[in-house]
């Protein structure tokens, strides 16, 4: 079984994630970031389920999918709200609040 | 598909519609609450607040035909979904917060002339997400849970949309929520994979008391994805930006309700799933607790808005809370630790949301937020002063009000472990425990001491419906403090089903 | 524990009284404000009313038992129960906090400070009383607690709002400080519930049991009692709150802390700190000796160089609660009455003192001793009172002050079987000394104040004529149970020995006294 | 043989109402004040009369129990222990520990007792003239009543309690009293001084009474069922060869302290000058038979105390005796450069006291306390007559060289009494001193203390030569200043104003003390010297006749007959066996002869360490007093300090006329001209420096650095805020104090806080708004985690 092969590109996947939400400063790219993760998440989950031969990583990544694309779109949403209040979408220009 | 599922043996699960009741009564509030919006004129949009907040009353009371029933916990989908009494305490918890946070959000909603339907339909969705997750006790509704209150959570934070400081606290709000949910994601699946079941009675069972580094991982991520929910240092920083920048209502939801549905899924978690590898997260606990009560102390001391204030005071109480989650897998401290982390969220709902009432109302008056705006208000409104007092005494910790109890079965839960790492956690406690009165007693003295800026003593108006939530919300940390046995049976370990030794 | 007399509803009644004015005046508006004072007042009346009676019924026969046991529910969670009683140890102090409420609020009818608003004055110090009463008959570590938190609040807005000029940072200080000590008193009561097995907070159980635990665990869960209860007495050297607190607070704030919220401290001691863990007191007892003896010296020195006469005061207190301290050290039945006697002259005496400053101020304007001369001449009668209770803090026999001092002396003589004998004679010396420098800063503050000629800007006729006046109606009432009671207690002391001496018996059980 | 000669002299005692009841005398004038204070100004006479009769009253009480106590002693045995009439009542108890309250009355107690109502009485009825229209005219009334009280009191006390309650009242009513005027700084200040002093003394009596009694409770109790604080109690304990050697020497050591404090020994005998701010009555009581003879009482009281913890007679010198020789020669050499009369009298005071210390201190108990007796009567008169020039002659002043003089004419009845007491004083014969004081020279000598009998005899010759200065500037020589009639009352007002700012006034500004009572509308009424009215002549007239008369209660001279006092007196040796029941032994043990026919081959000195009561004692069985010898009167040794005083008297008389009235130039200005004169002169001036050492090192020293300096830690180390401001010195401290002194709470604690404010804002920047930065820090965390569970889970 290929568990570990699997497991190795979730891993990379989630890695490349993780790298894009903290280094990128565009909104958009670091959303499509936690989507990387997410779907790294459903690797992972697809691969036990297989081993185990349980339908509950299935489920799961099914679930993880459809809430991944609500969150997506409330996600898009603030994005456009905030493209809008300030024609920017970079992430370190938002630092109204601190301290 | 279908038909290899029909050839398992598909039967349809049974469903016990007296637990879930107050699920169905939300969800019916809701639709109901999209079509009146719908269909309602502007001028007629008020009928709303009444609907929602009699939704939520309305779940409230199968809560406690459930509760007052004798047939103990009942269990449905293999066990996946539970309804026993730890649930039951914490979805009443829910309602209640829910309750008051209509109570305190009806005349700055109305007033601020904002999307009134959809206000109350994401709150109310929230609502339901918390309900639900008191029940899971499965790793798939669990996150689905956490999702279905979080998502409109962060829309609530952004609600101001011309405000860019609402903008601001939406976006870092949801930014941060969704990686921390896709890093627990990743933990849950490691947990899957190892145990081989979603649900977390199995997951207890598979995962015993051996510890390999993977199960540590795991472990560790998950506790992360909660940590952020009830924003422990160092996951709290979106805390006071998002607080800060959300209108004051969802702040106050925020800081309760949100907070206490964290809790309730780490408790979960650490007490279903996990608890053979107290190894693992008593350590994490035990650091998380004292870098959450210290820097949220530390920085609240320096706040001059009385919002952020009181986020950073969020996340020190929270560092409490965690407090005997630092000795949960000593053999006999479980019950204590339970017990101190509901009773602790209880109260801290009650006072924490007067606090927050307060805070909008006079607000309405000064239009600040600084905390330099309450000089000289028990001259002019003694009534609110002497509220905010209770209110801040009650945080503090100082009896008899509510506040202190909390403390104290943090303490009383740490101290029965009785080793030198809790005692060492106990001192870090009580130290912090004095810090913090710095800036609760900054408050009180700004009222009591200060003069009124510009001289400007003009009563408060407080709204009726925020005079009743702070009747609540007062009343229950005087009565909570002096009597706090009312409460403190709701956290009996033997109330969450399938948790170690319960 | 039997039920000695089935009156036990007084001391609940006697307690919590006060809360049924405080909840009746939350309904009279703040302009009423000779309503609000006779509320006030009629409450704390009625309350000492109900504390007479509980003295009549006290049966002084068995001053070493709890009297009016009553006990209830109330957190069986954590095993802890509404248990209250009183002994002979308590019964003075108890009834010492209802008087004092009854003449600081007398002497508050014409003496409200500014900024004035009588009603939140007289509910803060209603909320007090019942903090202070009910401190003195808890019988359970965790009702005790929260009485003792309870005049936390109170006393900080009394300093904070009615004070002098830093007065809120002398309110934050005493908060802070207060508080930093309660906390780990309460890590320490709930190690010390652990330790004895989990059973209950009920001193009576904790007595029992708490000398089972092993001696180094004493010691540590002492020193988390020693740090709540000293921040409170004060001792050095934790008493620097003090000075602020004393001299920022209002007249009535200086008086119940001197008279009443410093006795907490001291009765947690005796109560509970010392019969629950008798190893640990007396691995503790020089060390307690030796603090007592240094804020003994300490504060007269303190004294000595202060410029203003409320200062000077609120330093004597912190040699005054020295000797107390000193006595209780010894661990001795002897020492312990002494230190209660003690409790009891401070707080008449030392009330009695912030009383007259608090007058001084008020005809004055100003409390810096070097501005004020010839008192005697000006207001003869008050200069007297001032003089005769200098002398009587200054321990002369004869006054209260005097059966708290020597005999505290005296005790540190012999204290208790397997204490250090010649250390603590030392103390006994050095304490000695310390009568005599209480007497050098009062016969300085009185010849600065009260002799002389009246210095030129108060002299008759620089405009200053009309406040300063003699002894005023409202003031005599409030005073002269005071001065009474330092006489009598000092002719006889008896009448207090003879209640506090069985019940210190008892608690000193476990020293084989 | 014992029980043979408790069998014959076992006469049974015989009592009385007025023995019996002696607790009551105190008790009179403590009522009086209480209503002098409450109803005095309402009275016709000011509270004065209340006084008075308080007086005369307890006057009538002690008068009724010395008859019946001579009664007691008379009908008894020649060799027949006079028991003391001991009562106690509960006081108060604590922790198992009693406390009484009662009377312990026998010789000693009522001759005091006896003085100090006469004296009382006699200076009650002068003030009443002296202070007429003084503003607080009742309030003095009310002090000088109390003060009494407090002093009978200690004289009856029962335990040591009581009598450190008298001891404590006294010292507070001297406060009120010499502060009396306090308008005046140096009043005032002067009152300071004299509670302060004795109160530092004071703090001996309390460690000695705690040393004493816990020494002594268990053996007390044990034995004679009284507590250790009762006088009877201690002084048969230190008898008992029972008590350690430490705490009979400490607890000895440390009441002696409180003696030296009260009584003015050197070198705390400061205060005393300084007292005479006082009126005069009062410095006359004070002087005279209260106060400052409480001391020497309580020597005398518990005398067995020091007889074992000083080793009376043990062979070699002895602190008391030490303190009491060095005390007459200091205070006399004091005398000769005071101008202000009333000095004069307290150094003399001071110089007497330093006898009758010097005499207990040698063994020569009964002829200190005669000294008591007698010095109270001659000593009262002096200050009487002292007030009663200033009073009616020198306009209220006191300085003798300047508005005294010649005096002798104007005011006859005044000088006769001077002149009769001054010759008691010197302790000629016939007059009571030579009876008092000559005994007790005599017996220092015969109690083989040889050098201080010298030192004795030297006093005596400086006490006549310095009286007979002051009775020469006084009465003699040509009127000067106010004297003459010359008024410079004006100037007084300034001069004070002056003045105050000094902390002391050494040099004579004492003058114008009186001058207050003129200004209560005394003015103008004496433009030159005249005699007194009757109100003060009549008293002086009285105790100038004791002042001859009360010699002859014990002239040893003229036989034993005449030795009543010692015979009423001086305690007989009691042995008390185990039962706590006293049985008489044998004769009195105090006389002579007695002691002769008893001793077993033991004299006095020799033996008393074995049986400190001059014979065997039984067994187990305990005395109260140390047998003591009398020396024999031998008139040679009379005759020889008869010849040194009225040397004295020559040598000054011719001296004061060359200088005062001659104004001889070879002696003129001496001081002047040579060096070594200079110096001693202003040395004594200086008081010897003493005052400088108290008041700018000591008192000084803890008023202003040393306290100044623990504030200072307590306002800039303790309290956190370190003032900036501070010169170098300060900051050097500070950082002593800071490094030295390891519990810095308050600086910790305020420290804590701006730690805790500064770790805020330390962290500030990780807050810094950036959500990618707060993103990494999640991870960031989570991943190190995640690290070192894999680390310590592989």
């Amino acid at each position: 079984m290929l568990l570990n092969q699997f497991l190795v590109l979730g891993a990379v996947l989630f890695s490349i994630g993780v790298y894009g939400v903290i280094a990128r400063r565009n909104a958009v790219l670091v959303l499509m970031s936690i989507e990387l993760i997410l779907n790294s998440v459903n690797i992972n989950l697809l691969a036990f389920s297989l081993r185990s031969g349980t339908p509950d990583g299935h489920t799961f990544a099914l679930y993880v999918i459809a809430v991944a694309a609500a969150e997506v779109g409330v996600g898009l949403a603030m994005v456009l709200l905030m493209y809008r209040n300030r024609r920017s979408i970079a992430l370190d220009e938002l630092a109204e609040m601190k301290g | 598909m279908l038909n290899a599922l029909l050839a398992a043996g598909w039967s349809a699960p049974v469903v016990d519609y007296h637990a879930i009741a107050p699920e169905m009564v939300l969800a019916g509030g809701l639709v109901l609450l999209l079509l009146l919006d719908l269909f309602l004129s502007d001028a007629k949009k008020w009928v709303l607040t009444p609907v929602a907040s009699f939704t939520l009353l309305g779940a409230f009371i199968p809560v406690l035909t459930v509760a007052l029933g004798t047939e103990g916990a009942r269990s449905m989908f293999d066990g996946r979904y539970v309804v026993d009494d730890f649930s039951l305490v914490l979805k009443a918890l829910f309602l209640l917060a829910g309750y008051v946070v209509v109570l305190i959000s009806a005349d700055h909603i109305r007033e601020g002339n904002y999307y009134e339907g959809e206000y109350w339909f994401l709150l109310l969705t929230s609502i339901l997400g918390m309900v639900m997750m008191a029940s899971s006790r499965d790793l798939v509704s669990i996150f689905v849970a956490l999702e279905f209150l979080s998502i409109p959570a962060y829309m609530m934070a952004a609600w101001r949309k011309r405000d860019p400081k609402s903008n601001e606290a939406g976006i870092k709000y949801y930014l941060l929520g969704v990686f921390a949910s896709a890093v627990m994601l990743y933990g849950m699946s490691l947990l899957y994979g190892i145990s081989g079941s979603t649900k977390l009675t199995d997951i207890g069972t598979a995962l015993g008391e051996n510890l390999t580094s993977i199960r540590a991982l795991a472990v560790l991520f998950v506790v992360v994805g909660f940590a952020f929910k009830v924003s422990a240092v160092p996951f709290h920083t979106w805390a006071p930006d998002t607080y800060e920048g959300a209108p004051t209502p969802v702040t106050a939801f925020l800081s309760v309700a949100s907070k206490a549905a964290g809790f309730v899924a780490l408790v979960t978690v650490v007490f279903v799933a996990v608890p053979g590898s107290h190894e693992v997260w008593q350590p994490v606990f035990w650091i998380l607790s004292a870098l959450t009560m210290t820097v949220g102390n530390v920085m609240a001391l320096r706040q001059t808005n009385i919002v952020r204030m009181l986020a950073y005071s969020s996340v020190a109480q929270g560092g409490f809370i965690l407090m005997p989650l630092a000795v949960a897998g000593i053999e006999g401290v479980q019950q204590a630790a339970l017990r101190s982390v509901v009773t602790y969220l209880l109260l801290y709902a009650a006072t924490n949301l007067g606090v927050f009432g307060i805070v909008i109302a006079v607000a309405r008056k000064t239009r600040s937020g600084e905390i330099s705006s309450y000089g000289g208000l028990f001259g002019y409104a003694p009534g609110l002063a002497a509220l905010m007092t209770i209110f801040m005494a009650s945080l503090a910790g100082i009896p008899p009000l509510g506040g202190w109890f909390g403390k104290f079965t943090a303490f009383q839960a740490l101290i029965s472990a009785g080793t030198n790492w809790s005692y060492a956690l106990a001192v870090v406690g009580a130290v912090n425990s004095v810090v913090a009165f710095g800036y609760y007693g900054n408050v009180l003295r700004e009222m009591w001491m200060k003069p009124a800026p510009h001289g400007d003593t003009s009563p408060v108006k407080v709204p009726s419906a925020i005079g009743v939530a702070l009747a609540i919300t007062g009343g229950s940390t005087l009565v909570l403090g002096v009597l706090p046995g009312l409460v403190i049976h709701f956290g009996d370990l033997a109330g969450l089903t399938g948790a170690l030794g319960g | 524990m039997e039920v000695l007399s089935d009156h036990n509803w007084v001391l609940s009644v006697g307690t919590f009284l006060p809360l049924v004015g405080v909840l009746i005046m939350l309904f009279i508006p703040k302009g009423e404000e000779a309503l609000n004072k006779a509320v006030g007042l009629g409450t704390a009346v009625a309350t000492l009313a109900v504390g007479i009676f509980t003295m009549i019924q006290f049966d002084y026969g068995k001053a070493g038992e709890m009297q009016f046991v009553a006990q209830t529910e109330w957190i069986s969670v954590i095993k802890s129960s509404y248990l209250i009683g009183v002994d002979g140890i308590s019964l003075p102090l108890y009834f010492l906090s209802m008087v004092i409420t009854v003449l600081v609020m007398i002497y508050s009818w014409d003496h409200v400070p500014s900024p004035g608003n009588p009603k939140a004055f007289f509910i803060l110090m209603l909320v007090l009383q019942t903090g202070m009463a009910g401190t003195f008959i808890a019988r359970d570590l965790i009702l005790f607690f929260v009485f003792f938190e309870l005049v936390l609040l109170p006393m900080y807005f009394m300093i904070g709002v009615w004070g002098g000029e830093n007065r809120q940072y002398a309110s934050l200080k005493f908060f802070l400080y207060t508080m930093f000590g309660s906390a780990l008193m309460l890590v320490a009561f709930l190690a010390l519930f652990f330790k004895t097995g989990a059973e209950s907070f009920s001193i009576p159980y904790l007595v029992e049991n708490g000398g089972a635990i092993a001696k180094n665990v004493q010691v540590w869960i002492f020193a988390g009692m020693f740090v709540g209860f000293a921040v409170k007495v004060p001792m050095f050297p934790f008493h620097t709150w003090l000075p602020d607190a004393h001299t920022q607070a209002p007249t009535q704030g200086s008086v119940i802390l001197a008279a009443i919220l410093l006795k907490l401290g001291t009765y947690g001691f005796v109560r509970i700190a010392i019969p629950i863990l008798p190893e640990a007191a007396k691995e503790w007892a020089p060390w307690i000796g030796l603090l007592s003896v240094i804020g003994i010296i300490y504060g007269a020195l303190g004294c000595l160089a202060q410029t203003d006469m409320k200062r000077l005061i609120a330093f004597s207190s912190v040699a005054h609660m020295g000797f107390v301290m000193l006595g209780i050290s010894t661990l001795t039945p002897f020492g312990l009455n002494a230190a209660m006697f003690g409790m009891v002259a401070h707080g008449l005496i030392t009330g009695m003192l912030f009383f007259l400053a608090g007058s001084v101020k008020e005809r004055y304007h100003t409390l810096e001793i070097k501005r004020l001369s010839g008192m005697l001449k000006q207001m003869p009668r008050l200069g007297w009172i001032l003089g005769f209770c200098a002398m009587a803090s200054l321990g002369l026999p004869g006054l209260a002050g005097f059966w708290g001092e020597f005999p505290a002396i005296l005790s540190a003589y012999q204290p208790a079987d397997g204490l250090p004998v010649e250390t603590f004679r030392t103390f006994m010396v050095v304490a000695a000394l310390g009568t005599v420098l209480a007497a050098g800063y009062l016969l300085w503050l009185y010849q600065r104040t009260a002799f002389g000629e009246p210095t030129a800007e108060f002299a008759p006729g620089h405009g200053h004529d009309e406040d300063i006046h003699d002894v005023g109606t409202f003031e005599w009432i409030a005073w002269t149970p005071l001065l009474v009671a330092i006489v009598v207690f000092g002719v006889y002391p008896q009448l207090m020995f003879k209640v506090l001496d069985p019940a210190v018996k008892v608690a000193l059980k476990a020293f084989g006294s | 043989m014992f029980a043979a000669s408790s069998e014959a002299a076992s006469a049974a005692l015989t009592s009385g109402f007025f023995l019996e009841n002696a607790w009551v005398i105190p008790v009179i004038p403590a009522v009086a004040f209480a209503l002098i204070i409450f109803f005095g100004r309402r009275m016709p006479m000011k509270g004065s009369e209340f006084g008075i009769l308080s007086m005369v009253a307890s006057l009538v009480f002690s008068g009724g129990a010395i008859m019946q106590w001579i009664d007691r002693v008379n009908g008894a045995g020649e060799e027949q222990f006079i028991a003391p009439i001991v009562k106690t009542w509960t006081w108060w108890q604590s922790g198992g520990m009693e406390f009484g309250l009662g009377q312990h009355v026998d010789g000693l107690t009522l001759a005091v007792l006896g003085v100090v109502a006469f004296i009382s009485t006699l200076v009650q009825i002068y003030s009443v003239e002296y202070l007429r229209g003084d503003r607080r005219y009742t309030h003095f009334f009310a002090s000088l009543t109390l003060f009494s009280a407090g002093m009978m009191n200690m004289v009856v006390a029962e335990n040591m309690i009581q009598l450190i309650l008298g001891w404590e009242i006294m010292g507070l009513c001297s406060f009120m009293l010499i502060g009396h005027w306090w308008e005046e700084g140096a009043n005032s200040r002067a009152a300071l001084k004299a509670f302060f002093t004795t109160r530092t003394g004071d703090v001996g009596l309390l460690a000695g009474t705690s040393i004493l009694f816990f020494a002594a409770n268990d053996w007390t109790q044990k034995t004679l069922g009284v507590s250790g604080f009762s006088i009877r109690g201690l002084s048969a304990w230190a008898l008992s060869g029972e008590p350690s050697h430490s705490a009979i020497v400490w607890g000895a050591a440390a009441l002696f302290i409180a003696a030296i404090g009260k009584s003015g020994q050197f070198p705390l005998h400061t205060w005393l000058p300084d007292a005479m701010a006082g009126p005069t009555p009062v410095s006359s009581l004070l002087h005279s038979s209260t106060m400052v003879v409480a001391g020497v009482f309580l020597v005398a009281r518990l005398y067995p105390v020091f007889f074992e913890g000083m080793d009376i007679l043990g062979g070699s010198s002895n602190f008391i005796v030490i303190i009491g020789g060095i005390t007459i020669v200091i205070a006399a050499a004091l005398a000769f450069v005071q101008t202000d009369i009333k000095k004069v009298l307290a150094y003399s005071t001071v110089s007497q006291l330093g006898y009758m210390m010097m005499g207990l201190g040698a063994g020569a108990w009964l002829p200190a306390v005669f000294h008591i007796f007698t010095h109270a009567f001659f000593k009262a008169c002096l200050f009487l007559g002292a007030g009663s020039i200033s009073h009616s002659a020198s306009h209220h002043s006191f300085e003798m060289k300047k508005d005294m003089g010649g005096l002798r004419k104007f005011m006859p009845v005044t000088f006769g009494t001077w002149v009769i007491s001054t010759l008691a004083l010197c302790g000629v014969f016939p007059f009571s001193g030579f009876f008092s004081k000559d005994e007790i020279i005599d017996n220092v000598g015969h109690n083989g203390y040889t050098l201080f009998m010298y030192v004795g005899l030297g006093g005596a010759f400086l006490t006549a030569a310095y009286m007979t200065r002051a009775t020469y500037l006084t009465f003699f020589g040509e009127p000067r200043g106010a004297a003459a009639g010359e008024h410079h009352d004006d100037g007084h007002g300034d001069a004070h104003a002056a003045h105050d700012d000094h902390a002391h006034d050494d040099h004579g500004h004492h003058d114008h003390h009186d001058a207050h009572a003129a200004h209560d509308g005394h003015h103008g009424d004496s433009h030159g010297p005249h005699e007194s009215p009757a109100l003060i002549t009549v008293p002086l007239v009285i105790l100038a006749t004791l002042a001859i008369g009360s010699g002859l209660l014990n002239a040893v001279p003229f036989g034993h007959s005449f030795e009543n006092f010692t015979k009423w007196v001086e305690p007989r040796v009691e042995v008390i066996s185990p039962t706590g029941l006293a049985t008489v032994v044998g004769g009195p043990g105090a006389s002579r002869p007695a002691a002769e026919e008893e001793g077993d081959g033991h004299s006095a000195e020799e033996g008393h360490h074995d049986s400190p009561c001059g014979k065997e004692t039984p067994k187990d069985g305990v005395c109260v007093a140390p047998q003591l010898s009398h020396a024999e009167f031998k008139w040679s040794k009379a005759a020889l300090s008869m010849i040194i005083v009225l040397l004295g008297m020559v040598i000054s008389w011719v001296l004061c006329v060359q200088l005062y009235d001659r104004k001889n130039k070879a002696l003129v200005g001496l001081t002047e001209r040579n060096a070594l004169l200079g110096r001693g002169y202003r040395f004594l001036v200086n008081k010897y420096y003493l005052d400088a050492l108290y008041e700018n090192v000591i008192v000084r020293g803890i008023a202003h650095p040393v306290s100044a300096a623990a504030y200072w830690v307590n306002q800039n180390v303790l309290d956190g805020a370190v003032n900036g401001a501070g010169n170098i010195t300060r900051k050097v401290s500070g950082w002593v104090y800071r490094n030295v002194d390891q519990r810095v709470v308050d600086g910790t604690v305020n420290a804590s806080g701006e730690a805790a404010r500064g770790l805020g804002g330390f962290l500030r920047p990780v807050q810094s708004g950036k959500v990618n930065q707060y993103g990494a820090l999640l991870f960031g965390t989570a991943a190190i985690g995640a690290l070192v569970l894999v680390i310590i889970n592989t």
